[in-house]
């Protein structure tokens, strides 16, 4: 297959294909801990905050491997870790206000987190006890969703019910509401995001795009799912895009608090490429050797989300070292938690499904949990 | 009384469910001004506004993806897909998500969406506007599928859609949409999941919905002329099956047939036949037949007439079912 | 609903929402005829060519008016007019190749003519007496798609195909070829349309996507489908996108070629939007009363696409009454062909359908034709 | 003879078909490096190149619709769902276009393409990757549909199904991907479309596909010891249904149970259960008896097994025919 045997290349009549291959990424925390300044977005909380942030970045990587460890031992089906990720997730998850509303993909165990979701309620999934065992209403979150891009209209439609319930542009900071919907980089090539970008534009909806380009869907590299860097699609459907470093939570956090901000007031959709890294497996089921090299994971540990907060945290003196132990034994608790809650966790009953499909239950379903519990019933006297 | 059509009874319904609740909303492609193309929508935007009657972007799944979103936020949409063939779009959308988010919440997250679709062939129209997608939704767990026949029932049984909280496909009979009937807004209506004889009969129990039940009506009319006597059941609910009617008739008439204008394999009329056969055997004299589209995908419409039952086909399933 | 009460319009931080309101519009004919030159695109014909394309833009038009008044008097179930189109179809049709491939949607009377399909084959769709008449490898013209942006995927994959052909790039211009997709503005909206721009630009398919914007999408107006001017979105793709006067005929050619001698050098992808006007109803069951102003459509007329080729050909005294009268005579001629055919083209026979549905037929189809054959000749001595 | 498993006979069937054919190409999500998340196109990508085993973006009505092009350009696409809940976005492609084409075009344009699905449950995974939705696509005018059970029919029928000039959605009974079998390369194929009876008996006849042959199998070996004789057939072929040998099965046992995972209510059981009956009324000495799973979503993993037809629920309806 021959492309390149082009004899004059037409490409400059019209124009460059897109902005161009160096994107700007905005940065604030180097990742030797450095801070550093950007002309357009600024982090204004104090170093506490930032320890929160390391707090909540160490507890959320103790979840992931913990899961990741119940899982080795067959009391998860799968785990989807989030390696690598806690900064785009802390620091996004942060900056929603209670009222604002998060729809995940199956990674977002750090937004969960900020959320205030038990980790527990995420094992319950991955071990197959429920499909999503939170009610969205508390912490504003809405259940895991598998099939990719689904969400993100969800989010859309959702963010079109903010509007219609006028808590948008209100100026009352308590009030005004906006919507994060969470997807990969993969996730940008389905329709449904696509959709989700038009019907955004369209209604001037409330809703932040947080793009995860963790560079891999599975096995297929982002060269594979865009041409353009992904913070550029924006554009094309009519509002903004950036790409920030997904490494750095306080970037993270400033970038998508001042577009959630905008959305709020009634500005209208944000994109956010949050660039990073999946330094684990696609999942537990992954053999992420097979089709990638152990060198691109080597120079991505060195922009560890985490290290970074603490060599910054250390530098500063604003931590000294009972703040880091102390947040390692919360990490030990939070292990212990999820072990022994894990392995306390009780099966569901097959015959709750039946009351389960619908909000007005049907004669027909009804009767097939009396004739299953029938069938059941005729066991129970061989098993006594 | 007032004599109206079906799409006039569908326009009332809906400003009676819009009044009714401020909760209510239309969206779909050109439901605003237009008052979609079957004019099902007129008026409504008018007076409901336009972030109550929302004209979307024209993509499906689009539509049925932000009414997921706007119901998780309390509003409860009614979605019109323009034609039965362009629900496809928004296949996944329906059937991993509206079908499923109640159970996957465990019954936290109610899912009161309601998805308009005129449906069925016989307008004379091009490819894709004749399609008859009910067992697609029947077979889907999560969902329930109503459809209408005749304009009361229209005017009653949307709103009874938009009532209630389980995600409903609503399937409209386009090619009667023009059809006149008397409504009492007065009377009291039938519940939504419930079956109805439109025509006692003794001899063979004819099943149909949507637009074939004027059509088994046209055939129990002629079978009279001929000494049979053709009992018709407009099923009105087709997920879930409103079965005691069914086998109360069939065990009284010993003979089934199922009329509709969708493939035969794999349509309503297998399981009707299956669960009838399962629950009726000692009754039943003859096999449950089944009059349906042929296994084609839906012709061109000048032989569309040739594909879609008519009260001759139903009428030699009837004689096929009393040769037994 | 209040979107506008913001208190700080945080949208300069994001940059602008897209590359700006007021897109160059490439025009090489002014609606009076005047021809005007472009920087960068030219149009590289003469005169006896612009003849050529007059005659096709009156003959299009003549098809047009022929099938609605066809329809009108029952002869078709309906009819999908391309009254003010006919340019960016007939400009772009002109610039393909014989080994081009196009794919059509509904309204493409235009292109088809320019691919030399019998009109008379598009009327036996819109009569009801097949639903795609042609042979699509003659002609290299795609049966019409109704399903809005379907077609734009499998314009894609043909593209795919031609690149595995080794028929792209290779310098010879015989066999260098190109895929032009054709869709609407409402289409754009359609995850189908936005998954075919990922698809062609990560594979760097030889394709040109040609969006007719009419404005509207039945009652829905442009509005309601992009925030951002529609050429835009081909950026965040990664390749690029220009705006032309749809209803210059020259302007559309000049940039059609262009973009079809890009692809089939193997330098990828082009998104051309035609601007261009629906100027009649969105088909002859539509009533556009209902949903638009007459005075749009009255400032669209001063722009007509064959009026401005008239007053420039009589301008250059490029052609003469006769040459006039000929064609409109031809458009007689064209007509009549059109009317005779249609009312004598027969109806199918219902048995057919069983044996179109598969290739290798099955035997429960056979059984199904055998029953109804039974069944139709059962019939027989009653009506005789 | 050498031993291999269902997906090991896929790999080989695939590459066969690639070499055989240079237009056969294989894409999906993650076929290539990967080798799919099964394995199933293992090391192909390697042998045939990119451009005949491509990775494709993220998007499976891309997958179809280019799929589309590339078939009426000449090639022959293998699509790979990754999973059984993740063909719906490409309802829309399969449905109004794959199925569609060749009598869109009246014969002009086939459609040689096979959607290859991992199909079933069983394997404790997480939502949408245990769906079975062969109903939707065998209600479909247009489309072939069928299910291997064991490594020597995926081998085969893998390459007739590439061979074949229709499109075929070709379903892979995931959770058995690992069971082995014994392949001899010189033996005669059965063709496609055609059903096969994998145990005989006399007293019941069971009627399963996929993954639920082994289920059948299992049930009719205990049977046994209670004196009880079922025969198995092995359906294969689900649209268009090998109905002949069924027939003769029924005929002669007088009693059918038809075992699939998909939900009962329309699925491919009310089918058979209408066909049969309608055919072979007179031997009927039961009604056709359906196994299935309940009509809810697939369950949480920790409660599959309950939720899906076993040995035992396959007893229970033979005991319920055969107590008629
Ligand atoms: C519609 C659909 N197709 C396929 C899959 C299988 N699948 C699960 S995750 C995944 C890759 C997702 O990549 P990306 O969007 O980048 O998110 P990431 O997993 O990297 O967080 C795929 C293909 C799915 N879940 N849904
Ligand atoms: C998937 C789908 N949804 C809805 C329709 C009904 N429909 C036919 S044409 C049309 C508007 C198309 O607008 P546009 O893409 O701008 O093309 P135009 O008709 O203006 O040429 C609609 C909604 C359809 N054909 N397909
Ligand atoms: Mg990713
Ligand atoms: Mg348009």
């Amino acid at each position: 297959m021959s492309n390149s045997g082009a004899a004059v290349d037409l490409g400059e009549v019209f124009g460059p294909s897109h902005r161009g291959d160096e994107p700007d990424l905005v940065q604030l925390l180097t990742p030797e801990g450095e801070r550093v300044e950007h002309p357009e977005f600024t982090f204004d909380l104090d170093d506490e905050a930032i320890k929160g942030f390391y707090r909540d970045l160490v507890l959320t990587r103790r979840i992931d491997t913990e899961a990741t460890a119940l899982q080795r031992q067959g009391e998860l089906g799968i785990w989807a870790s989030l390696l690598g990720q806690e900064a785009a997730q802390i620091g996004s998850g942060r900056a929603l206000k209670p009222q604002d509303f998060a729809f995940p993909t199956y990674r977002e165990h750090g937004v969960a987190w900020a959320r205030g979701i038990d980790p527990l309620r995420l094992l319950a999934l991955f071990r197959g006890v429920d499909h999503g065992g939170w009610d969205p209403k508390e912490g504003n979150f809405g259940l895991y969703t598998i099939v990719i891009g689904a969400q993100s209209l969800h989010a859309t439609g959702y963010a079109m019910g903010l509007q219609r319930d006028g808590v948008i542009g209100t100026g009352d900071p308590e009030r005004d509401a906006a919507v994060i919907g969470y997807f990969g980089d993969g996730a940008t090539s389905q329709g449904d995001v696509n959709e989700a970008f038009v019907w955004a534009g369209v209604f001037n909806a409330p809703i932040v795009f947080f793009c995860q380009n963790n560079q891999w869907a599975i096995s297929v590299p982002i060269e594979k799912q865009s041409r353009a860097p992904l913070y550029q699609r924006a554009a094309g459907f009519g509002f903004p895009g950036v790409r920030v470093d997904g490494n750095d939570v306080l970037a993270v956090y400033a970038v998508t608090q001042a577009a959630l901000q905008r959305a709020r007031e009634g500005s209208g959709p944000t994109l956010i490429e949050a660039f990073t890294y999946r330094m684990g497996a696609h999942t537990t089921s992954d053999d992420p050797t097979r089709y990638r090299l152990s060198d691109e994971l080597e120079s991505w540990q060195k922009r560890d989300p985490i290290s970074r907060v603490k060599a910054y945290l250390v530098a500063q003196k604003a931590a000294d070292d009972d703040f880091f132990a102390g947040i390692e034994q919360e990490a030990d608790e939070l292990a212990e938690h999820l072990r022994s809650g894990c392995l306390a966790m009780p099966d569901p009953s097959p015959l709750d499904i039946f009351g389960q499909v619908f909000a007005e239950q049907t004669a027909e379903l009804q009767l097939q949990h009396d004739q299953y519990a029938d069938y059941l019933a005729s066991f129970e006297g061989e098993h006594a | 009384m007032t004599a109206i059509t079906i799409a006039k009874g569908l326009t009332m319904g809906l400003r009676a469910a819009m009044e009714a609740d401020p909760k209510v909303l239309i969206m779909g492609e050109d439901v605003g001004k237009l008052g979609g193309v079957f004019r099902v929508t007129d008026g409504l935007q008018k007076d409901f506004g336009e972030d109550r009657v929302i004209d979307t972007p024209l993509a499906e799944s689009g539509i049925l993806g932000t009414a997921v979103g706007l119901a998780m936020r309390g509003y409860r949409p009614v979605c019109e897909i323009q034609f039965d063939g362009f629900v496809f779009p928004a296949y996944d959308q329906i059937v991993s998500q509206v079908a499923k988010i109640h159970f996957r919440s465990r019954g936290r997250v109610p899912m009161p969406i309601v998805i308009r679709i005129p449906f069925g062939g016989g307008i004379g129209a091009v490819e894709h506007h004749s399609e008859s997608p009910e067992a697609y939704f029947a077979h889907t767990a999560g969902l329930k599928v109503v459809a209408c026949s005749n304009p009361v029932d229209a005017y009653w049984m949307i709103q009874q859609a938009i009532a209630s909280d389980d995600p409903i496909v609503f399937l409209e009979p386009k090619r009667r949409y023009w059809e006149k009937g008397e409504l009492d807004e007065d009377a009291e209506p039938d519940p939504l999941h419930v079956s109805r004889v439109v025509r006692p009969g003794t001899d063979v129990t004819v099943l149909a919905y949507g637009p074939m039940v004027k059509t088994a009506l046209q055939a129990s009319a002629a079978a009279e002329g001929e000494g049979k006597s053709l009992e018709v059941i407009d099923l009105r609910t087709l997920s879930p099956l409103d079965v005691d009617p069914i086998y109360e008739s069939v065990r009284r008439t010993g003979r089934a047939v199922v009329v509709h204008e969708a493939p035969v394999n794999l349509g309503l009329g297998s399981e009707i036949a299956a669960r009838v056969t399962e629950n009726c055997f000692y009754s039943l004299e003859a096999p449950v037949l089944r009059v349906g589209g042929f296994d084609t995908p839906y012709p061109p419409s000048r032989i569309e007439e040739e594909y879609l039952p008519d009260l001759d086909r139903v009428l030699d399933a009837v004689d096929r079912t009393l040769d037994y």
